[in-house]
This record gives C-alpha cells, structure tokens and sequence, in this order.
C-alpha cells in the first residue's frame, strides 16, 4: 500500500462524487424554472439510490469473479471481503474498499447523465425505477465488460483509460433510446425553453471541469507520471474543446456564447476520457478540437434535422463525444505514453481502431437495445411520462411540491 | 386626478425619476415589464437553437396627479425618455376616481 | 381608446401574443403576476412545514387599441386563452384618455 | 364596475389577502413594484461606493370589485395595511367598462 | 512523517475549510429573500474570527498539556511550538501544524452551524460575541474532553470518531438553547416563510457532502485502509438518509422533494460522523436509515409539536443526528473496523453503549447550560435580538446595508 | 518521485483550475444583469486560451533554458521533452508534467483577473488579443524573471512565494493601465451600479479561498512541513483581513457588509501570496490585518478620488494588495520557516525589503509600459470598447447574443 496512491484516489473519488451535484447544475440551469428542482432531482436520487446498489450488488456485478467474461460474479456481494488490503488485480498499492469507492461514484454519475435528454416530462417513480434497472443490466455488465478482469472487451484489447464507453456512450445512446420513448416536450419549438439560468449551468460546468481530473487522472490509481500525463490531456482536450466550439459558433452563426463555451468545455472532457491515459498532450488538443466541433455539429444541426427532443443534449454531448473519443484512441494511442496500452492507427497499429469500433459498436448495440426493454417493462407498470397538466405546471410543483425561487418575498 | 403610465427603456429609468423630482412630482410606483410593438426582438441562440425574443424588458412608471399637472408630467417624461430611436415607449393616460394615502386615511387630490 | 387587460396563464402568453400579432395587434406590454381568484392554490411542504401558496403565477397583458378594435382583441384572447379549466383568468376593459408616443411626441390614436 | 389599486408594504400582503378574503373579496391580482414617495430611501455601500436606494420595494393588489364593494374593499385594505409610518402606500380607484371571464365567456357583473 | 498522509490531510482540510462558505449556500437559500447576506455573513464571519481564535488560544485549550481531564494548558499559545515536526501524541505521521490546522476547520464550522437556529432576527454584534465565547468556553473544552490526551470522555472510553459530540451534539443543543431564548421569528406560521431559493440550499448540500469526506475520512489522520472504509461509511450513511428522508416523505405528505433529499443527505452525514471509523459500510445503511429518519421526525413533526422557532434546524438535524450517531457508535461499532476503537453492543459489549450514553448527556448538559449563561451575560451588554422594523426589512438592509440582488438593472 | 508529493500538486492544480470559475462568479456577481454571462466569458476563455498557450510556448518561455536572465529558451515547445521523469532544478520529487500543470493554472488565472478592471465595456475580440499577448509578453517573461532558473529578479534575491509579482502585481497595475486607456463605464456615478447577485460573489470567494489551500501551499512543491505552514499562513491572513475589512468599514460607514468579507479575505489572500512561504503565522496576522485596511482604503477612497474606473477591483485588491505582500515579505521573512528563504527587515536584513522594492518597481514598470504598447497595438487593428448602444444593452445581448436569466418562463 501507498499512502500517497491512496491520499490522490480518496480525494479523486471526492471530487468525482461532487461532479453529480455539478451535473444537477449543468443541468437544471438548463430547464425552464417550474423544472428546476426535478431536474436536480434526477442528479440527487442517483447519488442516493446508486451508492446503495453499488455497496450491495453493483459493484461484485462489475469487478467481482468474471462470469464467461460477461458479467462478475457475487463474491462480493455487500461488499463482503472488500476491505483494507489492496486487491493487486485491480490497484495493488491502494485499499481494495478505495478503489470501490472509486469506481462508485463513476456507478453513480453514469445513469444521471442520461436524465439530460427526458429532462422536463419523465414521472418520479418511472425514473427511480429505470435508474435502478439501467445502472444493474445496462452500467454493472458494460463495466465489467471492460474493465473487470476477464471481461471479454478488456480481453479484445479494447482501450478505456476513464469510460468512454462505460460512461459516456452507454449514457449517451441510452439517453437517445429515453428521448425517443418519451416524445417531445409539450410546445416544443413553438414556446421558448431557452434556459432559465445560464450561470448556474456555467458553475456546474466549472465543478464538472475541476471534478473530471479527478474521473480521468485518478484513474491512472496512483499519483505518477502516468496520472499527471492524463491531467494534463484532460485539461487540454476541454480547452481546445471550447475554443473549437466558440470558433465554430462564431462562423455559424456570429456570436461565441458563454453556454457554447462550457458545452464545448464537457464535449472535450468527454471526448478525452478514454484517450487520456494513452496520447500525447498534442494528440488532446487534436481530439479536443474535433470533440467540440462534432458535438456542435450534432446539437445544433443533426437534432434538429432528426427531430428527436435530446432537451439537455445527454446523447449529443456523451453519445456523439464518447463515440469520437473511443475511435481516437485508437488512432492517437501509444506506448510510449502508456506501455500498458497499444499503439494506434497513426503509430502504425491499423487493427486498433477496429477494436475501438467494435467495443463501440458492441456497447451502442447493448444499451439501445437493453434501454429499450428496461423501458418497455417499466411501462408496463407505471407511466413513464407526466400527464399534459404536470408539464404545462411544471416538475417542481406537480411532482414534488415545490418551487424553486419565491420571488415574492 | 389621472393617472399617467409610460413604458420606458430600463435605461432611461433613473434619469425620467430624476426629472420628475425635479419638476416636483415625487411619488411613483415602477413595474419591470417587457413589451412589443414596433422595435423589434433580438434572435438568441442557445446550442444551437434559436429563440427570438419578440418581448423587450421594459419599465412601467405610472404617476398619479392632479389634472393640471398632467402635461407637465407627459412633456418631461417624453424629453427624458427619448432617444429618437424605435422602442422608445408610449405613454397612457387615464382617469382616476379617486385617491387614498393609507397612512393617514386621506383620499381625493390632498392624498396625493 | 381602450385598455385591455388580460389576466392569463404564464403558458399562453407566446400565443396571446402571435395570435394578437396575426391580428394586426402589434403592441402590448406584459408583467409577471400572481393572483387569486376561483383557482385554489397549491400547497407546498418544506421540511415538513405546509405552505398553501394562494396567489398562483400569471401574466398580465396590456394592450391599448382604438375602440373599434376592442371586440376583436377580446375575442382572439378569450379564444386563444382558454383551456376551460378554473384559473383561465379575467379580461378588464377601461378608458384611455389619451396616448403619447415618446419617441415622435405624436399623441392620440395616431399614437398607437 | 370599479377597479382598486393598493400600492402596498410587501410584509403587509398575506394580511391584506385574507382580510379580504374574509371579506367576500377573492379575486385579485398582485404584482411586485418598486416606488418612491414622501418614504425615503436607503443608501447601500458597496465596496465604499455610495448607492441610495430611491425607489423602494412594494408590493401592488389589483382589485376588480362592483360599484357598491368598493368602500367596503377601500375600509379593509386602509386599516390592514396601516402602520402609520411614512411607505404605508395609496390605493387608486378608477372605472372598469367591462369585465370577461376567459373560461366562461361571461361578462359584465356576472363575470366577476 | 509521510508525505501521502499530509498530502491527504493537507486537502482533507481545504475541503473543510470548504464546507463553512457551503453551509452558508445551505442555510442561505432557506431564509428569505431579505435575509441571504445575513445568513451568509454568520457562517465567513466565523470563518474570520474563529481562524484567529484557534491558532492564538483555542488549540492549546483543546489540544494542550491536559489540565485535571478538562482542559488543555496554555503551552501552544499563539501556535508557539506548533511546528512543521509531526507530533506523536495526535498524528505521528504529519506535520504538528497540519493537524492543528485540520482541527481548525471543525472549530470554525461548529459556531456557524449554530446559526441556523437563530436566523433572521439575532444581531450581529451579538452573534459576533456569542460566537467567540461559545467557542472559547464550550468548543475548546468538549473538544479537550473528547479528543485531547488526558481529556475525562476520551479516559472514559466515549468513542467519537469525527465529532459527534464535539461538533454536532455541542452546535446542536446549544441552538436550541439559542433559539429559545431568542424567542420566535414575528409572523411565524401566519407569513410564508418558505425558502427563497433552493438550489443555492441544494448547492450547498452538495459541497457539504463533498467536504464531510475531508471531515470524516481526514479524521483517520492518514491515507490509509481505515480512511478508505470512512470515506464509504460517510457516503453510504448520507445517501441511505436521503432514501430514507425522500421514503417517509413519500408516506407522510405524498411527494418527495429536493429540499427533503439534500435535508436527508444533511442528516446522514450528522448520524455517521461519530460512528464512521468505528463501523462497516452495512451498519452505515442503517445509521443512515434512522438517522434520516428520526430527524425528519424531528423537525417536520417534533419542532411544530414544541412550538420553538428553530428556524433552519439546527437542533433537529444536528443535535438529533448527532445524538443518535453518538448512541449508534455504541450499537454497531467493531474493532474488526478499527483496532483502536471498541466493541458495541451489536458485538456483544453493552457496556459501550452506557459510555457514549454518558458522553451525550454530559456534552448536552455542558452545552445547555454554558449556551443559556453566554446568551445571558451577552444580554447584559447589548440586545440580542434585532427591533421589529429592522426584522420586518430583513438583516441584509437593516444590519449589513445591502441587498442580496438587484432586481431592476 | 513522491507519490505524496505527486498527490498533492496534482490536487493543488485541479484547485487552482477551479479558481478560475470561481473569479467568474466572484466578478460576475458585482456586474449588472446585463453583463453577467460576458464577464464570464473573460474567465472561461482565459482558461481555455491560455491553457493551450501555456503547453505550446508559454512553459518553455517562462521555465526553459535561460536566456539572459530574461526569458526562457524554446526548448520545450510543445511540451516537447516534458514528460513523467522529475525535472529536478524545479520539483525533485514530482514529474515534470505536473510541475508543468501546476504552473499552468496560475498562468491562467492570472489575466483572468485583469478583466475585472474592464468589466462591462471591452470588446470581446480585444480582450481575446489581449489577453494572448499579454500571456505571452508579460505573464511569461515575469514568470522567468522571478521563478525561472537564471531569472534576473530571481538571482538578485527576490522572494516571491506564490506569485506576489507574477501574478497580483503583473495583473494588478496591467489592470488600472487597461481601465485608464478603456475609460470609464457609461453612466457612472450617475446610475446604480450595484451588484446583481451579491450570493453568487461571495460562492466565488468561497471557492478562491479553496483553491486559494493549493495556489500558496502547492506552492512548496510537496506535502511537507512547509506546505503546511504555508496553508495555515494562507487562511490566518485571509480571515484577518476579513476581519480587518469588517472592522474598518464598521468604523467608516457604521456597518460591516458581506461583500466587504468577502473582499477583505481576497485582499488577505493576495497580500499572503509572496510572503506565505517565508513568515510564521502571527505575521501573517499582521501581513493580513494590513492587507484588508489598504486595500479598503485603495478601494474606498482612492479610487473615487483618482477617478478611474477599476470596475470590479483588480488593481484595488491585486495590484495594491499585492505591492504590500511583496514589501511585507521583505519585512517578516525569517530563515526559521524557510531556510531556502531570507530574513526580512524584522529579523535584522534591512537589504530584503530593498531587493523586494526593487522587484516590484521592476514588475510594475514592466508591466505598465508592456499593457499600453500591447493595447495601443490591438487598437490599431480592432476596436478595444463597444459601442454605446452595446454598453447600454449589455454585454450578454450586444456580443454573446445570450441573456443570463430568463425571468418569464
Ligand atoms: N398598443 C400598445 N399597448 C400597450 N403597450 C404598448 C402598445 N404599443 C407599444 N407598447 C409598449 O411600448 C413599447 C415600445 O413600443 P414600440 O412600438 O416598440 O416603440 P415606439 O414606442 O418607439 O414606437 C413596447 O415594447 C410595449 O411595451
Ligand atoms: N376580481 C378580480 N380582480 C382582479 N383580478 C382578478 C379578479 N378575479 C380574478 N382575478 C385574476 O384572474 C385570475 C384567474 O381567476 P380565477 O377566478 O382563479 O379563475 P377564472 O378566471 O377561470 O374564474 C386570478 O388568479 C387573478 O389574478
Ligand atoms: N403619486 C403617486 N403615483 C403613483 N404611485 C405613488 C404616488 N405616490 C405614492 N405612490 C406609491 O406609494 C408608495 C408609498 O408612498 P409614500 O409617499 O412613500 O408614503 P405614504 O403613502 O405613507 O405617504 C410609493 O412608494 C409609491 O409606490
């Protein structure tokens, strides 16, 4: 054991946990103002409810036993036998119960991102519900999958140095499934849902930017070169990011906006997540750049071409970002960052970004058709989205009762 | 008594209290509001997506007072309040019945 | 010339407006309120502490027109305004005497 | 028909609310102002700059009424709303041609 | 000395130090509109004055040579020969002003969270007073007792990992001492006093949650296995209070809110505090469970039943919290846990169990007693409670000569 | 390597980095509505230009190969050559590339905090120019001077722990020299330019004081016995000059305000920066108490008098504050604390204050001269102020096309 591997992890996994209030921000500056604090909520129940599934079940579903590589078996169920001693299979130089911290509260954020795109119309119980299935068939396996010993991606040779498809892509697609399924927001395109409070999306930003070098360096599991390395990429990606926004907006349009700037800002931070541990900082400023530019693209173009109500951009920004992210890491990876990663397409490794696209392909295929079923059997006993009167009222007051600024006193 | 409400710019706000002050009228009550007509809106974008705001924030300052000095009232709101550009405002006027100070219970022009 | 004001749900301001507008009514100022009336009012419970929240948002229209124009505003807005449900609100008409429009200084109905 | 203007203290609201209430008076709407008058206002230091604060937060009940409620509504709302200190607030009373209620169709008297 | 552990402490107390402009968000958004920067300035004002406190006089009255069991000496007066060598009596592994400066942070928060008792109608002048001497004559003592060598609760075998006693037992009951006296706010119950703006109290929530790790994991005074097992007690207690706050609301009233699920998160983390060393991440559920419970119960059924005007409970989350957290440590805690811990009740020695019984009592004696005494001899000097007009035009005017918001520009 | 050490100063960056979120807030609160969403912008652009132009050429020319005692050699362009190995002239136990990141956020933050003196009327393509040109032509070669190996101001002896000269005074008198040539904002003194949203300021305080922890005492390099005295430093003078600021403005206009707090703590936390690594903690008393008074006075008195329009501070509290920390590191240092340091006036070497005195008049000259070339250069491409009709409609509107709060949905 380390204690200065285990002092960074502690502290990464704090500042991991607070990117989910940060999202709750992101998110509900977003919404119109009669959403707000059901917006927050989506964030707020997922912290509760995941961090009990994840000590009870999730986290021997992930990381416990491999199952034919497919899911991990129930050895550690209640966390029984994670304790103070390292577990060398996963983080030899921290306590076994940090890293299940760790990997916690990534458990956690993961199902909040996708209530970015049912923002505004999905019903309480529905989301409970959804959030728990999603996190234990969709989260626990696809983790597994990649990371857990044996997981038959991990196996492949698939490369995820943070998540981009544990997290990002699976919320993402997840995300465009729960949009679809849900419809479109009452009056959409005709009343305005311009955002109701842009500096608190901007401080949730801010809190995302901070709580991802926790996400992304601490998963190096030890404060070494390798996890300043990917301080460094993760930083760099999210700044070329919002410039690649800011500039592409200003051509497109004539303005740079401050909320283009902060979603260019999460689309580089996504697109760097599974790269960061294995390209060089020049390699962050190329996939930041383009990170920002095809989430643009995808949110201001393609959804409106499409159609589908993404209100909060889950798919556009995790989906479309996670995806461009997973593929540059298998063009920009090498060794020479991180020997215990592969080469990519650019160092003369063409097969790498095969397997980076099949691991895409795999998960994308999985979480649409997983959502699409969770969603379904959840329909079957409750409704999935609030009566036209809730919405026309607004979450805070229909669902839960209520509101989130008295303007009048 | 009559009652004169004007629709300003937020801008011009402080300057038309000022004035009024000056030219002896100090009571007011002032409500933010926002208003169309023939200025314009100004086109958002918020990822993306476009949102014209055809309603411009504006402020309402009604006055009330005594029939002989509503023309005062009018001509130096509309002097102050000019800029000579579309959106500057209307003004309204109206008849009011009657008046009440609620502090003293006094009504008719000496409430004022 | 007439002030109309209408009393409406915050939902039906955007097609107050545009249905105004498709109307030829172009110029109108809206404030935020909140009221009471036959719609009873909502409780909310913080830590365990209810609050009944009598006065329910809504918003304010004004328009002022030329007198020929009153019935039609009146009845695009009870049309467009309408769910039927208690709460849909209250239209008030009353008489301006005069209009300025800051501006050009012109007044009267030219002014509108 | 009449209609009554209260520029009153904020605190003094819920008072004036259910005193009417009890009243018979149900209907009203209120809207957040800020005013100034023989009140003075405050002066508010930020980082050593000087900002005096004229104009005041109030609080503005709008209420529509019949003819022969009007005193009734005027007594009520005087007596709740009196501190006796300087910002007690008016209350302006002025004629309403017409009153409709949007969900009904109704107006006139009935409309109320 | 070990640069993993100070590193870990160094943070831990950053994020503590965190946790006052938080609660300050937290109790901020609850008040009304005219009332934010009065609340605010309570919880920097102890940030101010207490940092000063601490390192002139109150360390070495909490952690100085001990005086009969009751007090520290006056050796480390004005920090001297506090120094960057560790000291072995209280952390042998980090520098002696790193754990001084650790404690200093619960010796900040505590009077701050006192405030929210008296909020919106005590004066400063008087807060300002009271908050020096209750940390000088109740803080620093009961932190002596309980955690300082020699101290007579800590000989006793009380067992108070992170400050249940110290911090939350002491802040609590002393606020409902501070409220009584104060008497209630004018128009209680007949006004709306309903919170003016509830995302900032959610914000709030969520750096509490994330400085409480600092709080509760820095308490074990190192990066090590027992910090990691804190951290995921602290988590799994605070999420699991959530659930449970969210559940009975649920039962009671029909709809869970967000104020219910931060309110429940709060309580947590109040329950676990004395016992998060001591106990395994299943026994934390259960803390968590009951501790949001009994404190909904507190302060949505007890406070109206009383009638006293605690206005942003204080009492009911923190003195009713801690007190069961206290009890709760000699219910569930193990030396499987922690080897320098004891035994509960649960693990077959009742004894514990009488202990922590022992040590509530006398800290909420101590506090009661010596609250009432400060606010007297306060009163002797100078009002404690604002006039009616400055209360109806709310502290941030008629105190501080600001307002909070510009609502024309 | 250390991998405490390493824990350590990779949190200490992601706490810097987070600063610059909180200066949007800190500077955001203080504008009008208007202006809310392009004051930000300052501080996130700034954190996304000068990111990248830190890795490509920034590092390299404050930190590379002596050229003169001037500037640094291009050696690491690119970051070419910075890798996980240790760099032993700056950090022995620390890989290179997290010394590398750490430096970045203070280059980051640093004309982040010009933009405060021009608040409210800079054209945004100016400011973008600006502040490149400033990085690169001030920030960077300062940073050589003082910190760099072979560094004039740094061979001659200057002490300047955390950035007393780099950061506050560069970007302090840069500031006043900016608000000068922009002129004052329309309508000042006539109409109220009081803060929009004084809660959303002091989150921002909260959240510089935080990061403020790893600005001073990341500062040391390590998590050693001087990282810690450097953090007790940090707060002791922050919460002084709080105090001092509270009590000066009681005495001055009869009541203590929550922004002035909050000021009085940024004014402590600015005049400890150069001095935190080399005074005991009741110097830092002192170095505090006097912070927050001149500054109050620079702010208070001096500027009305002069009559420029400093909008929100920056020279105020950075330049003012940040002169008196570089003098007062001159008086109070004493090789007790750090014997890589020097004794000050206090302990006997009057020539220290000398060499500080000197380091300054350097800093600012430099500085002064540098911002009226830069912008006197910028002018003659771009036009530096926006129209009137933009200043009057607000920054958000006229430039970013956004507004900040949409208050009828
Ligand atoms: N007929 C009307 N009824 C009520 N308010 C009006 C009317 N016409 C204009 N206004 C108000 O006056 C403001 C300015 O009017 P506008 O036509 O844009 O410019 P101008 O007054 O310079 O012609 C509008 O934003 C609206 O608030
Ligand atoms: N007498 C009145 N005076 C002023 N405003 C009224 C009056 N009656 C109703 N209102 C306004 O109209 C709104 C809707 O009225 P309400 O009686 O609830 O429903 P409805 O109009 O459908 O009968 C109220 O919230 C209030 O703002
Ligand atoms: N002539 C007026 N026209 C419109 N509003 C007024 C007028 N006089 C006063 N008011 C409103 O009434 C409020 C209270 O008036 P003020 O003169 O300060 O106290 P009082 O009513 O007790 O004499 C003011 O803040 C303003 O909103």
């Amino acid at each position: 054991m380390d204690t200065g591997d285990t002092a960074f992890i502690l502290v990464s996994s704090a500042m991991v946990l607070l990117m989910t209030p940060g999202l709750a921000l992101f998110y509900g500056g977003m919404v119109r103002k009669k959403n707000v604090l059901g917006t927050f909520m989506h964030s707020w129940i997922a912290i509760g409810l995941i961090s009990l599934q994840w000590i009870l079940i999730g986290f021997t579903l992930a990381f416990g036993t491999d199952q034919h590589g497919l899911i991990g078996g129930l050895d550690w169920l209640g966390l029984n036998g994670v304790g103070m001693d390292p577990n060398a299979d996963y983080a030899a130089t921290i306590p076994a119960i940090v890293f299940m911290a760790f990997q916690m509260m990534f458990a956690v954020i993961t199902p909040a991102l996708i209530s970015g795109s049912i923002a505004e119309r999905m019903r309480f119980p529905a989301f409970i519900l959804f959030m728990l299935l999603w996190a234990t068939f969709v989260y626990d396996p696809v983790a597994h999958w990649v990371w857990g010993i044996g997981g038959f991606l991990r196996n492949m040779g698939a490369l995820d140095f943070a998540g981009g498809n544990v997290v990002h892509i699976s919320s993402g697609y997840s995300a465009l499934v729960a949009a679809l399924v849900l419809g479109k927001r009452k009056g959409l395109g005709k009343e305005s849902m311009a955002p109701h409070h842009l500096p608190m999306t901007v401080l949730g930003a801010g809190l995302l930017w901070f709580g991802w070098f926790g996400f992304n360096a601490g998963s190096a599991l030890g404060a070494n070169g390798l996890a300043g390395m990917v301080f460094v990429n993760t930083n760099t990606a999210a700044a070329a990011a919002a410039i690649a926004w800011a500039f592409v907006e200003r051509i497109h349009r004539g303005k740079t906006t401050m909320l283009g700037v902060a979603s260019g800002a999460i689309s580089g931070l996504v697109a760097i997540t599974p790269a960061c541990g294995f390209v060089t900082p020049l390699s962050s400023i190329f996939i930041g750049l383009v990170g920002g530019l095809v989430c643009y693209i995808a949110i201001s173009v393609m959804k409106a071409k499409f159609g589908y109500d993404d209100a909060l951009d889950a798919f556009g920004c995790h989906g479309i970002g996670g995806t461009w992210g997973a593929l540059a890491t298998g063009i920009f990876a090498t060794k020479t960052i991180n020997s215990a990663g592969a080469d990519g397409l650019l160092y003369g490794n063409v097969s790498q970004l095969g397997i980076q696209a099949t691991s895409v392909l795999v998960t994308v295929v999985f979480a649409v058709v997983a959502t699409i079923v969770i969603l379904k059997v959840i329909g079957l006993f409750t409704k999935l989205r609030v009566s036209e009167e809730q919405e026309a009222n607004g979450l805070d007051l229909s669902l839960h009762g209520e509101t989130a600024y008295s303007e009048f006193i | 008594m009559k009652k004169i409400e004007a629709i300003i710019r937020p801008g011009k706000l402080d300057n038309v209290k000022d004035a009024l002050g000056s030219n002896g009228v100090n009571g007011l009550t002032v409500t933010q509001v926002i208003g169309c007509g023939k200025q314009k809106g100004n086109t958002q974008v918020y990822r993306g997506v476009e949102y014209t705001i055809h309603l411009i924030p504006k402020v309402k300052i009604e006055v009330v007072v005594i029939d002989s000095d509503v023309d005062k009232v009018i001509e130096v709101i509309t002097q102050v309040a000019r800029t000579g550009e579309i959106g500057d405002g209307k003004i309204f006027v109206s008849s009011v019945d009657n008046v009440y100070t609620i502090r003293t219970g006094a009504s008719g022009e000496q409430a004022l």
